[in-house]
């Protein structure tokens, strides 16, 4: 088997132990390839642990710039035991594995159709350090160095990111040059260097950002003006929160006094994070929480009073792979249907679906300005695949003329005016009426918020047709939404087709890259990325357009599927499910495979759909 | 519940008070509970309370969760913003409204249902974490409005309407405030208005979360024999532990009470309440020895009422956060985006 | 305008002040019209408050045996002057209004095109009775005596009544016998008896039984061999475990030593009640709770543990409408959709539909056979119209060679002889797999019950394939519920059709009376009473077998039709949405008039589908 | 974590327990928390005491919610059957197996963030509620499945690994769960084998809600200066109450302690525990007097530990409900199903 030769496209893995040490390591691997100009997307998949389970760091080189998972693995770095056996299969054929050779390992357990490289590393540590801690870290940074030597990045550019991590501690950065250099030149010395693997600068990664997509909605609240945050931790959602505290801590700090424009309520649970942003959110502040699906059920109850009360709040859901405590590390897009019907009786709510931290950061400003427009909760579902792992995206932009929208909120000095004002009253016809922060104004314009039916002007009543006036304009308000929300985003193919996909979120990057597979072998889709429930009109009209439709997405019961067949009153057999639901991301080649054996053009291909 | 409502005209003879206002003003729509119902008391000391310390209706933000005593939000402030959530989880509720903004006056009204059963959890934590409220529970020992099953403050034994007796543990919502950390902790009677009255303005003036436990009879379904909430059992179990009444500190005068029993508390905002203890050594200020006192008498089956335990120098949830005194809610766009070349910089840092 | 003459057929409604005490007396009111063999349908409204508040008593008599609402009063029993207005105003033409004119009205308010009865009662009453309280009670009883003798009741059928209400307490069936007299005796020497409305003998009642819906679920579950019973009390579903413990005290207690063979637990909220169902269930007891809609939204994520880690349980939600607390006293059906599809990730739930209380009784006992059987959430769908209301349904029956189901329990025996246990193996390939009671056997048969995903053998994992496998499972065995729940109920036309129409539960009265006023016009419609989900294959069947199928319920977003719809693939342009969620019960004129609009069939009937 | 599994084979010499068990008959699968993590210790002490009590390990529910702590159960009785539920919800799974099965032995395992956190109501409800079970709370003062962010428990002012200070009060469970009518109270260091393992056989053999809080460092999130939950703190500040061992009455034999500061308690079955007073005046029976203790020496930064309160006369929660003996799981249809005789008298009564 002939190794295989690469440059700037191919899949590199790392195996460690989780706790180990290893992810700042990693990820400064990660980054030394970025900084030589070529894409590159890692994701870490890693177990619900603390310490001493597998975890790994698998990096998608492409020039291309392709950032959906590929699957197989080009080259594996294997640093853990535990998982040798199933790391060694999943290398390619004509791949390589770097592992640590200090202790020989059972005979007959190598394949011959892969290249192995042996470094002792461990040997070379412990011959460096004696220190049990400088031990553990600094292997890691010399697998970097070996890495560096056997994939030709350049060590400047490593030296260079050590010198930034750590600023200001020189002898860290000595220290960690030198580990990285150990390891490097024990490569140069004892190894065949580059391999057929190999990273050549190239000028792709432009102003791209790399960042995490939890990070970024973090930032976008920050941007978009929240002031109270109220959560509980779960995982894989905690890091919004965390990225808000953060950037809330660098940018509404007042430098004189300490004092805060924020506040992070850590909750006794997700009932009463949610219970929180409500009642900040009725008294005229923009609140959010974070949570994941086990959080959303948790909330239900309080998500049907914000919809009948109308009250604006943000709910990020980071998905995880459901049901129940399921998979916590694991990706899926599985609460959509719950999230766009939540809780008892009949309700509809908005939906926003970021492809990337680009729009994470984008919608989770959006979101609470369409909370406080449309008087109702948003969610923002975005998954642990999108939230947890760094990505190159397009930079965060900001317009400073952009002003906050705090919606339909009638002033003192209205009310002292005399301007007429019914809590539940439809002045304008959109559905939306208007509503007064507690405290206003001393005898106009209070009322009684509550859960129960009420008249237009807000006096409690258990009237069937104050009830049905009511419900009637809730509808008219979730209308009026579909032209607030992002609309969605459509690629039509080269040459005109009957074939159509709708996706959405982080299955975003896998479809396209399947396109571009298909089309490759002359099968044209046009793409309709949607992003937000309600759907706009054009969504219907795409699918109108098109003789059949796949509509891909992470998940069991296929839900946006539901979602559009049920609010486009569709014909359910015009839409093909394409759905892929183990917990790791969707590839190109499994959407591709999936849509060549729904179209009858390959026998093979059925077998890798079903993979 | 009266059926026909009073008329809508102020008597121009009423008394104001200092801002002008009658107790009309401090009153709401008509209440639709039980005629005699205990919490309708509660309502009407909750007027009296506003309307003497001069509180401007408007800045009082009243929240509830669900069964008769939470309905009771409707029935007084008619100028005050309401919510009525849902059962049992107000305190969450107010919790993001006071850190919304600092500047309101913070009412919570709960039943023994929504906020020791059901509500426990978030009862408990609220107090943790020093909300700034005045947090009144209108304990029946009933769930009123579901009709009548025990609540989690009914005494073991007591029997319901229906002959069943309770069997569980039942829960002291004082001893809990407390050992979770409120820092005005009291109980009183609805029934009882010279105590509940002054009881209320103390804890509308303090900072941080004020605890008040009104026993409150379920004329409907609790106020018969066996029952250890109803009206004679109160009254003849009730031991008060002392009076108090607040004097706003712009006033600087102290009512005329009889000295030698009288102890000054100083609050927050320089207000100060006086204690009439009833036992000489009675510290208002030492919350180990409070709960040991509720509870020796609670084992006497006696009920121990009056200010129970006050911490001045509490710090409420805002100190803790360390929160900007501009109301978060009053913030504007200049002050919460950082703008684009904030943007551009940290986009740097991302590369 | 000529007064209304009817025999067995109108409809009599009586306004009251909550906490009066005039429930009893409207009961042996309706009652006396039932003991004369005549159909007679009661309906309760009531507000969501103790005592002094508006509440009706509605009474719909129907020699034809109809039983739903039927909207329009005929005769109106006036006693509370809050209401005064409205329910003057809610009298058909020709009707009758029977009011206590001991104080004079003010004038002007009076209809001229109803008869106006005025009985002086409280004036009678207070004449005659000097405590308060018996003057509140026995006016009740006086107005029944009016009203036996304005409809022709035979006095005898009350007076038997009252002896066997007040059995062994001689002294007040005399005294409530003489209040009886003396209304009956005024109208008799006063007024013109009786009016154009008459109660006559018949023999239309048969077996049948008159009884609330939420106590025969407490029966079913009795009989259905519920042990543990954990609940929280919310409207409308608190008589629910009232009734299983009422039964159960009287059935399940060893007369000798007061030992009970059940358990009722009264929880601390929603979220304990379920997680105590689930714990019973997972020990091996029959167990079940009964809440509405904010219970179900609250019990969401233990839902969804009790799917995965496949734990029988039983949920009965009585529903009323929501969202929110919305109106807790009026009656929905707007719980479907949550219940189908509860809980974060992928899930599907099984619901029973029982269309009344001999309906609640049977799928009360079959609903702890099923949730053994399958091992996984049984769903009890109700309403307030079911559950809350007398009723006259066929009586209970029960077959005593029947036997409880216990699903697939592997034995200590079984286990001692060697068989293999593996807690999530498929070896029957229904889906369904077998379990061990907690204790079963010193060293075989223990497993670990998760939320997370495991092995086929509950060994924890994180595999993908695993997960799948088990998700893929999940869904087989959703398939098998299929021929285990009841089977949907077929009414075929007189004559071909190529309409249908859908329905389920508390609408099924209305539409069984729509259809024949329709088929009375020749409007021919072929029924298909659904009474589970999943729907049998057959329910498929219909639909393609009509043109047009009408989807009726009692909700605003058509929830039973987006199950039909998302479960079948079927097109929603063949599914025409009757709906009417205003919180009363749904008449059958509402729905006739939606479906001749729908039908175009008449410009008159649009106006009165849309009331 | 250890990696590579211990050999599944008995070692023949392996002392055995009166059932003939060794103790590799009470162990579990291997555990996958940090290499030193308290709750280990935890695992270690109760496979100790379930070995020691001779306890069959098949008639042990265990029972937990979600977290690091909540994970243990796997760890330790293997051949009992195992319940990792949802997140701060054991209490009421625990309550209903309890209701369904009144012959096993329930164990409920949890954490602070479960059950201080999420689950307080649940925690304190089942309590009041009298389900007889041990109920242990692994108590770090933070979440560590989640990464160290501060549970209820964490005291004031205690920093965490980012530096940040926690600001609520802290949640004491000992004296919450007095409060709440547990009628078998004590609190451990999951370090103090020699304490801990005989405080959990007397909580399993006592009847009633037996509740354990056992201090159990997080050596991840929580080992470092500032945490009031590390080793070292609790080291210095562990004011152990009394020493205590089970003798079960079968056996009866005590173990020889040195005499005069030994006090003897009766449990519920029989067995007795002995009891060593640190301080000549504690009573174990006095709830009152021990809650004041316990927050006594807490104001003092002391950690008091032992058998804290005990009530030998409880009943639980099926004497409360006055179910049958047989567990309600072993009923058969002929003893659940009236009948069609019934039911047709029924019928009668209906028309
Ligand atoms: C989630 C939920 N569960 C149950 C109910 C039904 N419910 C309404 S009020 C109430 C109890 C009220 O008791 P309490 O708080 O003591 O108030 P009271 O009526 O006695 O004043 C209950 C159980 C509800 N509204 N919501
Ligand atoms: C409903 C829900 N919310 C949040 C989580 C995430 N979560 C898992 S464990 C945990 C905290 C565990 O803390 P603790 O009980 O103290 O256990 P420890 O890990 O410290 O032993 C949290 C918040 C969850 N699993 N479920
Ligand atoms: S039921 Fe009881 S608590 Fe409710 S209003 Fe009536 S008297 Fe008051
Ligand atoms: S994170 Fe802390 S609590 Fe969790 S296993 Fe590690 S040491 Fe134990
Ligand atoms: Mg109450
Ligand atoms: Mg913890």
């Amino acid at each position: 088997m002939k190794p295989i030769e690469a440059i700037n496209d191919f899949v590199v893995k790392v195996a460690n132990v989780n706790g180990s040490g290893s992810a700042s390591a990693n990820q400064m691997f990660a980054k030394s390839i970025l900084r030589m100009g070529v894409p590159a997307t890692p994701r870490n998949i890693f177990p619900s642990n603390i310490q001493g389970l597998p975890t790994w760091y698998e990096i998608r080189v492409s020039e291309a710039g392709y950032r959906g998972a590929r699957g197989g693995v080009d080259l594996m770095v294997q640093m853990n035991p535990q998982t040798w056996n199933q790391d060694v299969a999943s290398i390619v054929p004509g791949g390589y594995l770097f592992y640590d050779n200090t202790r020989a390992l059972p005979p007959g357990r190598l394949r011959d159709d892969i290249t192995v490289i042996g470094v002792p590393l461990t040997q070379i540590t412990n011959a460096t350090y004696t220190l049990a801690r400088e031990r553990q870290l600094f292997k890691n940074i010399i697998y970097v160095g070996v890495l560096s030597a056997l994939l030709d990045i350049e060590p400047a550019v490593v030296e260079q990111l050590l010198a930034e991590q750590f600023k200001g501690k020189d002898k860290l950065i000595a220290a960690n040059v030198q580990a990285f250099q150990l390891g490097r030149h024990y490569a140069l010395d004892h190894l065949q260097c580059p391999i057929g693997l190999r990273v050549r600068r190239s000028d792709k990664v432009g102003d791209a950002i790399f960042v995490e997509g939890n990070a970024a909605v973090g930032l976008g609240m920050v941007y978009g003006g929240a002031t109270v945050c109220a959560w509980y931790p779960i995982t894989p959602s905690t890091s919004v929160v965390e990225g808000f505290t953060k950037w809330a801590s660098r940018y509404r700090v007042d430098a004189q006094t300490g004092e805060k424009t924020f506040a992070t309520i850590q909750a006794e649970d997700e009932l009463a994070s949610i219970g929180m942003v409500i009642g900040a959110g009725w008294n005229g502040a923009r609140a959010f929480t974070a949570t994941s699906g086990p959080g959303i059920s948790l909330m239900q109850e309080f998500i049907g009073l914000a919809y009948f009360a109308e009250i604006p709040a943000v709910l990020v859901d980071v998905q995880r792979a459901g049901p129940s405590t399921g998979m916590p590390t694991k990706t899926q897009q599985c609460d959509v249907l719950l999230c766009a019907y939540a809780s008892h009786g009949d309700t509809k709510h908005v939906l926003l679906l970021p492809r990337d931290a680009n729009e994470c950061f984008e919608f989770g400003a959006a979101s609470l300005d369409l909370a406080d427009r449309l008087q109702t909760p948003i969610f923002l579902l975005t998954d642990l695949d999108i939230g947890m792992n760094e990505r190159l995206v397009a930079p965060f932009a900001w317009d400073d003329s952009r002003k906050l929208d705090r919606g339909k909120v009638m002033t003192a000095e209205e009310l002292e005016a005399g301007r007429d004002f019914g809590r539940y009253t439809d002045v304008d016809g959109d559905g939306i009426p208007y509503r007064t922060y507690p405290g206003t104004h001393p005898t106009r314009g209070s009322f009684f918020t509550r859960g129960t039916s009420r008249d237009r002007r807000a006096i409690y009543t258990e009237d069937g047709a104050a009830y049905q006036d009511n419900m009637e304009r809730l509808l008219r308000k979730f209308e009026t939404a579909k032209s607030y929300v992002p609309a969605p985003v459509q690629k039509n193919a080269a040459t005109s087709t009957k074939l159509g996909a709708i996706y959405y979120g982080s299955t975003s990057d896998s479809m396209e890259e399947a396109a571009d597979l298909l089309a490759a072998e002359g099968v044209e889709i046009d793409l309709l990325r949607v992003r937000a429930f309600p759907f706009n009109n054009t969504v219907d009209a795409f699918i109108e357009q098109h003789e059949q439709v796949f509509v891909v997405e992470q998940n069991r019961d296929a839900q946006l599927r539901t979602l559009l067949i049920n609010e486009g009153d569709l014909n359910p057999r015009q839409l093909v499910r394409i759905l892929h639901y183990d917990g790791t991301p969707i590839t190109a080649r499994q959407i591709a495979g999936q849509i060549r054996a729904s179209l009858g053009l390959d026998k093979a291909a059925q077998k890798e759909a079903a993979e | 519940m009266t059926y026909l409502p009073k008329p809508k005209l102020h008597h121009p003879e009423l008394p104001k008070n200092d801002l002008g206002y009658t107790r009309r003003d401090y009153e709401g729509s008509i209440s639709t509970l039980c005629a005699g119902c205990g919490h309708d008391s509660i309502s009407a000391a909750i007027i009296h309370a506003c309307y003497e310390l001069s509180l401007p209706p408007h800045r009082i933000a009243k929240l509830s969760g669900i069964g008769c005593s939470s309905k009771t939000p409707t029935y007084f402030l008619g100028a005050s913003h309401g919510f009525n959530s849902v059962h049992g989880r107000m305190p969450s509720v107010l919790t993001g409204a006071a850190a919304a903004n600092r500047d309101l006056i913070y009412l919570g009204v709960s039943g023994d249902g929504d906020s020791a059963s059901i509500g426990l959890g978030q009862f408990a934590h609220a107090m943790r974490r020093g909300v700034n409220m005045t947090y009144i529970v209108e304990n029946n020992g009933v769930y009123g409005l579901t009709k009548g099953q025990f609540s989690a403050t009914a005494d073991r034994g007591a029997k319901n309407k229906k002959g069943a007796t309770n069997q569980d543990a039942p829960i002291d919502l004082i001893s809990m405030a407390m050992l979770m950390g409120a820092s005005f902790v009291g109980r009183s009677f609805s029934g009882d208005k010279p105590q509940l009255v002054p009881l209320l303005k103390a804890a509308l003036a303090h900072k941080g979360p004020a605890f008040i436990d009104v026993i409150s009879p379920c004329v409907t379904f609790n106020n018969h024999e066996g029952s250890t909430k109803s009206y004679d059992y109160v009254r003849e179990h009730n031991e008060a532990v002392n009076f108090l009444d607040v004097i706003m500190s712009r006033q600087e005068i102290t009512v005329d009470y009889a000295p030698g029993t009288v102890e000054v508390v100083r609050q927050h905002d320089g207000s100060l309440i006086k204690l009439r203890k009833k036992a000489d050594e009675y510290d208002v200020h030492d919350k180990i020895a409070a709960m040991e006192y509720v509870q020796k008498h609670q084992a006497h089956g006696e009920i121990v009422t009056g200010l129970l335990y006050v911490d001045t120098d509490s710090q409420d949830m805002h100190d803790h956060l360390g929160t900007c005194s501009t109301p978060l809610n009053a913030l504007e766009g200049e002050t919460l985006v950082p703008g684009s070349a904030a943007l551009a910089k940290l986009n740097a840092s991302l590369r």
